[in-house]
């Protein structure tokens, strides 16, 4: 794996796309030898601000060549407001490549691509990889609101094919982006899924994967104090190769996981099976 | 000024000499390791281990954190391996890298403690223990160690009993009166203090309505109780000053550290500054030791309490 | 969502009908005069006073402030031109406006608070009493009344006893359990808890090397402690869910207001905010009607203390 | 006196002047009625600063016609780092214009104006006004540098006659801006004195008044929380009207007093015969 780096980046670019902003980075460190799903951490408010904690964002594009690496930021609350704000010069303080890429399947195949809004960022460079392989790309795309869609335009250009869905209609099929997913899974014969995207939404696409016996890789978004593994607040129930579940960092060991491990419907609780849930007390 | 080469960093906690004065906190960089592309865990005055207790926990549901201003909270529930795990695959990454470890212990009664305490002898690269009674007694309906000074007491002459270096007590500020606390540790046999541990605060979610945390309540850390830390190393420094201090809570640079050392520390940790920059420890070092030679002073012992003094020296 | 018109800001504090829940907080906004420029003092909950004494008393040296991360500390050792002059010019004003006071008071014996309220019987336009017991006891060596239960418990017993009007007693958050020390004041009579007041910090200057405050230690106010003010009033609002609070600590911004709320307390004080931004008490107020409007909640009575039960309404 | 108005202000210009920085700011409330001495107090950070006290800076000018006025700002630390290299256009949240103005003597006269470093800001406007009135203005400009100086090419246009001192040399005569200040008002046969700068100057013009007997006016910098009169942390001690010594806060009743008022050698203490000193115990 790629040792992360902690660099200062000069923000070249920082553009409005749809409803989010797309940020482009001087940060040769960082591009080189980023896989896709990895992500960066972000220091913002600038000197002087209140806010501690690094933001976390997905690496949309990361090139060596350039030394450029692109991230899709939804502007949500403080932090990222004062990251889509910043105008243009601006030195950020950024770490990364930061957490495990997709794994990218051994022989070449089928793939399916499920994105939900800005989750949409990291299956480009995803879609490229597995085409320079020989398999085989099937691209979902979905959102709230066409606003919200990210890169349906450029989805044509990695993709066989383009399937977009929003849940007003407003763009694509009206719909989750789930609801066509079995049926895309059975004609294409896919032979693995790729998703990134709200939880309920990984949790369908696992599902779906499952009944199909198909791999399925997602890329999980919990909140990160750290990004680099020393503060155990990111963690999910995993269940690992020895049958047992963890609370498992999704920061170091993620955010990439196999769907299968991931025990979805107890995120945010303590199963009493994962290891070492018997020993809690009321520590904090 | 004094020229930067000149400035002497070392320091001695406790009776162990250390080259910096400027170390991890316990549960803010794990055992070290996840540091390493960002500084040289050698360089440190020493890695504070997470707080290992002796069997694996899961730690809490999530979500375990939230942002507040200047500061975060933080819910973990002392997740970890457990000791064999930590004796296993911690300790010997750290001895291997010729770091020193100064391995935080907690436990749920006075006998966990100990056994802590007895598996650690012998292990290699163990500087120090610093004993967490920021934790519930079991024994007494969860009562948190270090707010009664006789539980604080107890297990600090346990620990001592069991261990073969020297033993920090790591307060909290939550209490009306940390001076008896301090006493009650030092007179049990601690070879020193470490301080500050969270404060307990919590937040809540105005769109939910309901506490952030999983846990409800968590702890407070980061610049924004700084005033309290240094309150509080000042306030047992005045009182006990032949007593060592680890101090700590929102350190984020060298000039912050340096607050620490003239309220009476002998040696600082950098906590929740690594999850805003995870070179930090070894930052804040350098910006120190720039810092004293800045103000022509020969080494971080020069100033240890001086603010309790006449000031410049 | 409810339309704004139709959120009821209205709210009762220890059988106290107020207009609004945001008040000011005491010593941060004197007695609501210098505020006229910026808000109508008269639309507020009510004015908070600055903490009167029986004499008029100069306060510390200067410095009395230093900033610090999100928050500040003050020594200012309540300076005031003590009680005849207040009762003669700071009462008179208020009352001419409509404008409601509470009015805070200290004294360093509890022969001292009974002047205080006797002196306030009939006087105009006092619709509470605060008294604040987070002052040294003169005859226990100056030990904080507010951090130990009797002391605090006697002070409240005996305003009680003198006053015309309901008695919140104001608490420190510098204590092992404030738990005990709200329950010993309600005991004692209080109808209702003023939480928090500042927390003891200090902060030494790295160029002098010596404490910024001619006072050395201080409070701490600000957002840096809205964590800890916080998880007060929801510990003590879950222990005591019938006693009436009025909450602050960090508040800033409605979003802020609302958390103290949703904890448990029935109104809140804006203190330090005031310094960042003079108008800030009203624009609380605005801020809160506007996320209950948002929230489709018909009021503030609707959001006391909902935290600790489902959730979502 | 004017009422002070809480206003957001644009910041229409930006500009280094040696050694500081000259702010012009869109704040026609503030503008309006304005008189040399007074003061803006200016939040600093932006949203989500850790920074929550106001940064006070004297009024260089203000103009009701255009309603512009004008700070001088010495970079110190983050609250005026921040000020300094925001943006022209940055909204800032102004309050103002506080305190009390220099008082114009009721009768044309000899005045003669002393400033230390940035200190020389609100002597300009003084300057115009007491020669409206017909005054004749003898100015001294001193700083450490001739870089730390302030409006010496400006100070011909509004004064009879200019003295520019640095410690130094680097402009004009080398020393104290006091140093030859004792010869100028015997001169000059100044009938009153006004000062701004640091405490120790504003000590040493007050000594030479009181020796000559002139009325004396000088505004103070004291750490100011609040800038309003309502926190209490701007005081010192200054003698009132009845002979005693009271804490006085320097952002309402001042920040100009009568020099021969202010308990100089006191500052930073607590005088015993300070009203109230009795009453002191160990509250905080
Ligand atoms: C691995 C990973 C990849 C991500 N990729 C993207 C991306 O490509 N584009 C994008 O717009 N957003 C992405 N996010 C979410 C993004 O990190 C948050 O939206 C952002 O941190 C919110 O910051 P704020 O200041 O607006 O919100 P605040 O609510 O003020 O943030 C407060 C704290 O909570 C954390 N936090 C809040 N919301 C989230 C969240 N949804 N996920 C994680 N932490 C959160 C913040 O990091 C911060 O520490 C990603 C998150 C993770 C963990
Ligand atoms: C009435 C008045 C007029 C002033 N006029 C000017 C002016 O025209 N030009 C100019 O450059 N400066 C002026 N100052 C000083 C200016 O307010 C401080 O230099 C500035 O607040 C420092 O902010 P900082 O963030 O750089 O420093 P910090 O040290 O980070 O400030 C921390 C806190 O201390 C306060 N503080 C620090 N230094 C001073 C100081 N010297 N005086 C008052 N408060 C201080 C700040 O306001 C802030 O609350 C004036 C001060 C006062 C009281
Ligand atoms: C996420 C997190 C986990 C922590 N875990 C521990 C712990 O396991 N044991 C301990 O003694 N202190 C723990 N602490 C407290 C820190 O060691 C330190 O005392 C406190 O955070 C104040 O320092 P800071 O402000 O520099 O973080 C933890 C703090 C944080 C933020
Ligand atoms: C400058 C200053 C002066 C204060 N004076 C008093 C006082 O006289 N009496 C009192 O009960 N509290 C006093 N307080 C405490 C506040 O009323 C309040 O409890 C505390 O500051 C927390 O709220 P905040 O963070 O909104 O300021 C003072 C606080 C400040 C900052
Ligand atoms: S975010 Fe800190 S361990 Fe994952
Ligand atoms: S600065 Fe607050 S009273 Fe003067």
């Amino acid at each position: 794996m790629t040792v992360p780096s902690q660099v200062r980046a000069r923000l070249v670019g920082s553009e409005p796309v749809g409803a989010y902003h797309l940020l482009t980075l001087d940060a040769p460190a960082v591009a080189a030898g980023a896989g896709p799903g990895q992500f960066v951490a972000v220091a913002v408010g600038g000197p002087g601000s209140a806010m501690l904690l690094r933001r976390a964002f997905a690496l949309y594009t990361a090139d060596p060549a350039t030394g450029l690496v692109q991230v899709v930021v939804a502007e949500h609350r403080p932090g990222t407001a004062w990251l889509v704000h910043s105008p243009v010069g601006t030195e950020l303080d950024l770490v990364g490549p930061l957490g495990r890429p997709f794994p990218l399947p051994a022989a070449a195949g089928t793939a399916v691509l499920v994105a939900g809004g800005y989750g949409s960022a990291p299956m480009f460079d995803l879609a490229r990889r597995l085409r320079e392989r020989g398999s085989a790309v099937h691209l979902v795309l979905g959102a709230a609101t066409g606003e919200r869609l990210f890169g349906a335009d450029e989805a044509p250009h990695v993709a066989d094919t383009v399937t977009v869905t929003t849940d007003d209609g407003s763009t694509g099929r009206r719909g989750l982006v789930t609801d066509g997913l079995t049926a895309l899974v059975e004609d294409t014969a896919a032979d693995v899924l790729y998703a990134c995207g709200p939880m309920a939404m990984l949790r369908a696409v696992g599902e779906i994967a499952a009944a199909y016996a198909v791999p399925c890789h997602v890329a999980v978004e919990e909140a990160m104090a750290c990004g680099i593994g020393v503060c155990m607040t990111c963690v999910l129930p995993v269940i690992g190769a020895d049958g047992r579940s963890r609370m498992v960092r999704s920061c170091t060991e993620g955010p990439v996981f196999e769907a299968s491990r991931v025990r979805w419907k107890d995120v945010g609780t303590l199963p009493a099976d994962v290891v070492g849930a018997d020993a809690m007390g009321g520590h904090r | 000024m004094t020229s930067l080469a000149q400035v002497g960093m070392g320091t001695t906690l406790a009776g162990v000499a250390l080259p910096s004065p400027v170390l991890t906190a316990s549960g803010c960089s794990a055992a070290g390791r996840e540091l390493a592309p960002y500084l040289d865990v050698a360089e440190l005055g020493a890695v504070v281990t997470k707080s290992v207790m002796l069997r694996p926990r899961s730690g809490r549901a999530t979500p375990r954190m939230a942002e507040t201003p200047s500061g975060m909270l933080n819910s973990i529930g002392l997740q970890g391996p457990g000791i064999e795990a930590f004796l296993e695959h911690d300790l010997p990454w750290l001895a291997a890298r010729a770091a020193r470890a100064v391995v935080s212990i907690a436990g749920g009664s006075v006998e966990e403690f100990v056994q802590l305490a007895g598996r650690l002898v012998g292990a290699p690269g163990v500087a120090l223990l610093e004993v967490n009674i920021s934790c519930p007694n079991v024994a007494s309906r969860g009562q948190v160690f270090a707010c009664d000074p006789r539980a604080a007491a107890d297990v600090i002459a346990a620990v001592k009993d069991a261990a073969d270096v020297p033993v920090l007590a790591k307060l909290s500020p939550d209490v009306t009166d940390i001076v008896t606390i301090a006493a009650a540790c030092v007179q049990a046999g601690a070879d020193g203090l470490s301080m500050i541990n969270t404060l307990l605060g919590m937040a809540i979610d105005t769109d939910t309505l309901r506490p952030i945390l999983a846990g409800i309540t968590g702890g407070l850390s980061g610049p924004a109780i700084r005033p309290v830390a240094v309150r509080c190393v000042w306030q047992v420094h005045a009182a006990l000053p032949e007593v060592p201090i680890l101090g700590m809570g929102g350190i984020m640079t060298g000039l912050d550290a340096l607050q620490f050392l003239l309220a009476g520390a002998s040696a600082v940790s950098v906590g929740t500054a690594v999850f805003h920059d995870p070179s930090a420890p070894a930052r804040v070092a350098r910006e120190l030791r720039d810092a004293l030679a800045d103000r022509g002073i020969p080494g971080v012992a020069d100033v240890v309490g001086l603010a309790h003094r006449d000031g410049r020296r």
